[in-house]
């Protein structure tokens, strides 16, 4: 038993963290923004080479081999510097690929890898497709859940607005006769439960890194700020709203990590779809509160374009909303609660069957 | 990251769990706070102590196995899950005992710890006083070196388990000229000193869950003070940080509340509707949120960390969590039609008054807050 | 168009203030729960002198003859007082009585006016009656909805516990054979609907005196309690709480009133259950907030037994849960106002027809 | 109490809904923060103006009908029922018309009333410099006397509407020596004045909704003066107040707001779920009880009586009951998939955006907070 981040996954964050700081400034994601920058160029090309689009691809393709516990710790730090380019969609492509197999595997994987190829997922539950501006290939969901893999030249895609202007969401259709599916029945259902998961933990871990981010934010702000002759950050109405920030990140974090474990080790856990649906509602709801209180802490300054805030504040409504609402999670988590599904109490946290 | 359990502590599991299925008293004792309920509690230490489950993380010549933190935590799990009996002695084994392993000298950990293992002597604690409260270091009561003897005067309140306790510990003014944090002596004393009178204080549940304590020039024996004279304030911080801390709030309380509320709620979820059910799992999550980052700082105390002013967001997020769950526990029932109709809702409602008072005791949550947003996060005074 | 309180009535309600704060100090309460003194006696036969018992009783039978709207500020009083006297019970009675009509009226309104008797109401959707316990008449449920006068020695009561000990409830049974229904069918569903109104506006009423006390409690203990050098009633965080308070109090007060008026002229305001229900659902919560906020601003003292705060938390809590829960009383609500039963939106508060 | 409207009320509501239905442009017309949508904006107060509501209750001969405050719920109630635009010109009907109503010299109304009313001119507002938000006495910027003339130096931020308004309203420091709230001038500024720069700011939604407002210079007739020199303070808390009070926020634009949100529920209903469906309910009992609350008020105004700092209390009340009405309302939305399905969504989210500001302008609410506190409950400072 032991809680820690491994120590290589926390060097390999770091080292993203840094590189992201000084690479990924918000002048770069508001050239983005104005259309004057686009995704997929040469900054993904240098998270190719940290390996980070790769990360949960296997050696032999060019990744790195990681599982979602070290994904989760990267995709902390893109929320945190509120990265615009296409890593969740790797992160929710790969292994995808990696299960459907063959050709197209091989074909696809080593691309992602090396940050030459972007794979967009789409997901029968949802209308929208997250990247399917800049990606090459689409895994689209079609009639009766089967699964279709269709470039992204012979789809049409039609983009909706997004609270997020960082964040591409498109309706996508296609022609199913001419892209047969890959897969059908219940292993297509089996797929797209997978992706589902792994959508929602991006979300969720993303979500940390950018309560952290509007935390911090808010702290500095309300520590310089003057009225009346002190700092407002010194007054107990602002430091009280921060400090109940600080409690649902803290208490939202250890609920993604165990998200993340559970489902690198899906196996093992048969509750790994309430681990993640916990913390999806959870990280998102943390976020999202962060984002109303840093904005009451920053006054009419925050409520400009031009103050940065404004960039985590929609990073965070968007997240919420993306891979299931807080409605549809929490309800993934009060059915089977409710219904006697598993065993809950003192005891239980971390038990797959062994001490029973 | 590792999420699974050694063999070892399974099989620390295992024995927890056999011990505890055979020995726990079958049905609730009554409460500790009424004569005949405080005898009964301290006969389940007493066994408790025999079997030599009473305090397990403690070394085994103080009267523990030397268990560590994961076991600690894992036989506190196996206790609520046993519904074993409240501990009486809360204010010495969980408070005070890590403060004397931390400050006390060879001779005080010997004379203490085993007896408090074992409840043969119960100790209530005397930090407040009428006008320090929250504001904890404006202390009037005083307690002047008279050679081997300090001499005590003053007035304690808010003394929980004053009633029925053996001995106190508190700060006291050890120098007369001192003010707010400086001067303090932190002591221990003996209730059955002359000098001394204990007027029980009925709470809202109408037992006296706690005491104010009069000193009339009690003489105390020097020996009795932990830590330096003067120095009273960094032990009581240190005890006041374990009020807070890991020990007291293990998450396994939480987690057989949450338990039984979501219990309650399958029971009469035809009743309850989904606004209050989708509550009852939120609750639930939040227990599963408090064990998992207790697994988290335990894996770090173990590898060499420390625990400061985090032990504040463990208060606010535990007291808080309480309380919602004892409300909505109460909403459930009030949909059921009257009280007497379900046994649970004298419990319950015995539950809601003492989780009320968890956001005010061990310092309250707008102090606490305050920490957060001062120490933890950096803002300004 | 004036939502004023009438003079007379507000003069009536200060005359009941001022009598109440000295003749029913907690002394009295506490010597009440402690069996060391009666309901229904000198305090009770003092208030029907106030002409208190009988305000909705007609004239001819020794009531005042005043309606609801009158009834609500004096019950006001009767909550900041935490009075617990069968004050709520004899406004629940008397107009059924006087619907009911007939021997049943003629004998027992001059008695409740006189202070003389105690009407009890049970109700249909309700398994326990307050003040079963000093009342010599019962108006019961029985089979089929239909409505039953039992005398109180021709019932048995089995005394059920309270949150609350100055409330008396109980389950009460009877003969039916013995004590054949005054009302049945249609015209029995009809009484019962208007007793469960008039009971939820006395708790509605009530909560609001509670709230006004509980949060006069609080101002005077934070401004004179000291720590750290000064009133802690001068820290941010304790404003706000009590400034909260309120805010809940002072939106709840107009609902409770407008209900009060729409039964009053039932005739005219088809709306008038929901009406009822948002003033219950939001006065009760309102004290139940304050009740949470008090006992926060007082600390410790405000958990012991010997500090009165309790005798209002109590009476919160219980106010709460009589007459229908939030639950219940939201539901009406929510249900006629997402299923379009009613017009909505500006110029619709008050309009009952006479301008579409 | 009498709940009816009187005969003479419910003819001056069908009068308005007359007009309003005859007139009231089909469809929304751009933002008045767009150069388009505030030409367009200044048209239909021109046309409301010429019908004679552009501002019921004022004197007839400032442009009003003379209609006492009943009339005025009424008229705004048939406003929002009829869907018309919003008031451009907020800033001065509601704010500074009141104001000089109570401050201006004769003169001084005949000059600015008819004009404010017409809309021909709109108004800015200079409450904020960078230094002085919530606190709003820490001004910085000079108006000092020449003269027949103020020389006014500095500048003013968060200029609502000052992107496209032809006056600034606002508070200069008239007397260089004097500190917080003494020696400040309540002055009148047009804004083509030479010396002022302009600065628009865009807000979260990209449009210049305000202005950075800098004077190098600016040479401002003395006339322009509200009230005696020196007396700004007082005269800014009575525009304060009203920035607060009951005219801007009249209860009919939240009853709109909730009567939308109860209708995309209803669309949804299946969809949403119990616990959303609550909490559209208690949104809708809220904008009752704001109406209600305020229909109170007016009655006691009418009867003499004075509103005071009780405007805090709406002040917190309905920012945070128009912000939730507006995030349940992109919860219900974000159920019903991709936003861009939904011609309402986009709406909403303006109107959340917009909703979000109101929590922070005309005194944030922690401000309003402490004044409900110190000033209504009377805690301590």
């Amino acid at each position: 038993m032991d809680f820690r981040s491994a120590e290589e996954h926390l060097l390999l964050q770091q080292s993203l963290r840094d590189f992201l700081a000084g690479e990924f400034p918000p002048a770069k994601l508001r050239a983005l923004w104005a259309g004057e920058a686009q995704r997929g160029g040469a900054l993904w090309a240098a998270l190719a080479e940290l390996g980070v689009c790769g990360m949960l691809i296997a050696e032999e393709h060019g990744g790195l081999g990681l599982d979602l516990v070290a994904a989760a710790n990267m995709l902390e730090e893109a929320g945190r510097a509120a990265l615009a380019e296409p890593l969740a969609s790797a992160i929710v492509a790969a292994p995808l690929l990696a299960e459907l197999g063959g050709a197209l595997a091989e074909e696809w994987l080593p691309q992602i890898a090396a940050g030459r190829a972007v794979v967009a997922v789409g997901h029968p539950l949802f209308a929208a497709v997250e990247d399917a501006d800049c990606a090459q290939l689409l895994l689209l969901p079609g009639a009766q859940f089967a699964l279709h893999a269709v470039p992204r030249a012979a789809a049409q895609c039609e983009s909706l607005p997004s609270s997020d202007p960082s964040r591409f969401l498109a309706k996508v259709s296609f022609d199913s006769d001419a892209h047969p599916p890959l897969a059908e029945g219940a292993r297509a259902r089996a797929l797209w439960d997978a992706v589902l998961l792994r959508g929602a933990l991006t979300c969720a871990a993303q979500a940390i890194g950018v309560c952290e981010q509007l935390l911090q934010m808010s702290v500095a702000y309300t520590s310089e700020r003057r009225q009346f002759g002190k700092p407002v950050g010194s007054f107990q109405a602002l430091k009280h709203k921060l400090a109940d920030v600080k409690l649902k990140l803290e208490y939202a974090r250890p609920l993604v990590q165990r998200a993340a474990h559970s489902l690198a080790q899906q196996a093992e856990h048969p509750q790994c779809g309430v681990h993640i649906s916990m913390a999806k509602l959870l990280a998102c709801e943390a976020a999202e509160f962060a984002a109303r209180q840093a904005l009451q802490c920053h006054g009419a300054i925050g409520y400009t374009w031009e103050q940065d805030l404004h960039i985590w504040m929609r990073r965070a409504w968007s997240l919420a909303q993306s891979w299931g609402s807080a409605r549809f999670h929490l309800s993934r988590v009060r059915e089977p609660l409710l219904g006697g599904a598993f065993p809950i109490g003192p005891a239980t946290t971390f038990a797959t069957g062994e001490t029973t | 990251m590792e999420l699974r359990y050694t063999d070892e502590q399974r099989a620390f599991r295992r024995e927890a769990r056999e011990w505890l299925e055979a020995n726990v008293p079958s049905g609730p004792l009554p409460s500790f706070d009424t004569a005949e309920g405080a005898r009964l509690h301290r006969e389940w230490e007493a066994k408790l102590n025999a079997g030599g489950w009473a305090m397990v993380p403690w070394p085994v010549e103080f009267g523990g196995r030397g268990a560590d933190l994961f076991e600690w935590l894992i036989f506190e799990e196996e206790y609520y899950r046993a519904g074993a009996p409240k501990r009486i002695n809360q204010n010495g084994i969980f408070l005070l005992g890590p403060t004397i392993m931390e400050f006390g000298t060879k001779q005080q950990k010997a004379r203490f710890l085993p007896k408090m293992a074992s409840s043969e002597e119960v100790w209530a604690q005397g930090w407040s006083e009428p006008n320090a409260g929250s504001d904890m270091a404006n202390i009037q009561a005083t307690a002047l070196r008279d050679g081997g003897h300090y001499i005590v005067n003053g007035q304690k309140t808010w003394a929980s388990r004053g009633a029925f306790a053996d001995w106190l510990f508190g700060m006291f003014r050890s120098d007369p000229d001192s003010e707010r944090h400086r001067g303090l002596s932190f002591i221990l004393v003996p209730l059955n000193l002359p000098g001394i009178t204990v007027r029980p204080i009925p709470q809202l549940d109408g037992l006296p869950g706690f005491a104010e304590v009069f000193f009339d020039d009690v003489r105390v024996p020097a020996e009795n003070r932990l830590g330096e004279e003067g120095a009273g304030w960094r032990v009581a911080m240190a005890t006041a940080g374990f009020e807070r801390g890991l020990m007291l709030r293990s998450p396994a309380r939480f987690q057989h509340t949450a338990q039984r509320l979501v219990s309650l709620c399958r029971a009469h979820r035809e009743l309850v509707g989904e606004a209050l059910q989708d509550e009852v799992a939120r609750c639930w999550i939040g227990a599963e949120a408090y064990a998992l980052e207790t697994y988290r700082t335990v894996s770090k105390l173990l590898a060499g960390g420390k625990i400061g002013s985090e032990s504040s967001l463990n208060k606010v997020f535990w007291s808080e969590l309480d309380l919602r769950m004892h409300e909505l526990a109460l909403q459930i029932l009030g949909e059921c039609g009257p009280a007497s109709e379900n046994a649970a809702a004298a419990e319950w409602l015995d539950g809601y008054l003492f989780a009320l008072s968890g956001p005010i005791y061990a310092g309250t949550n707008e102090i606490q807050r305050n920490i957060i947003a001062e120490r933890i996060l950096g803002m300004p005074r």
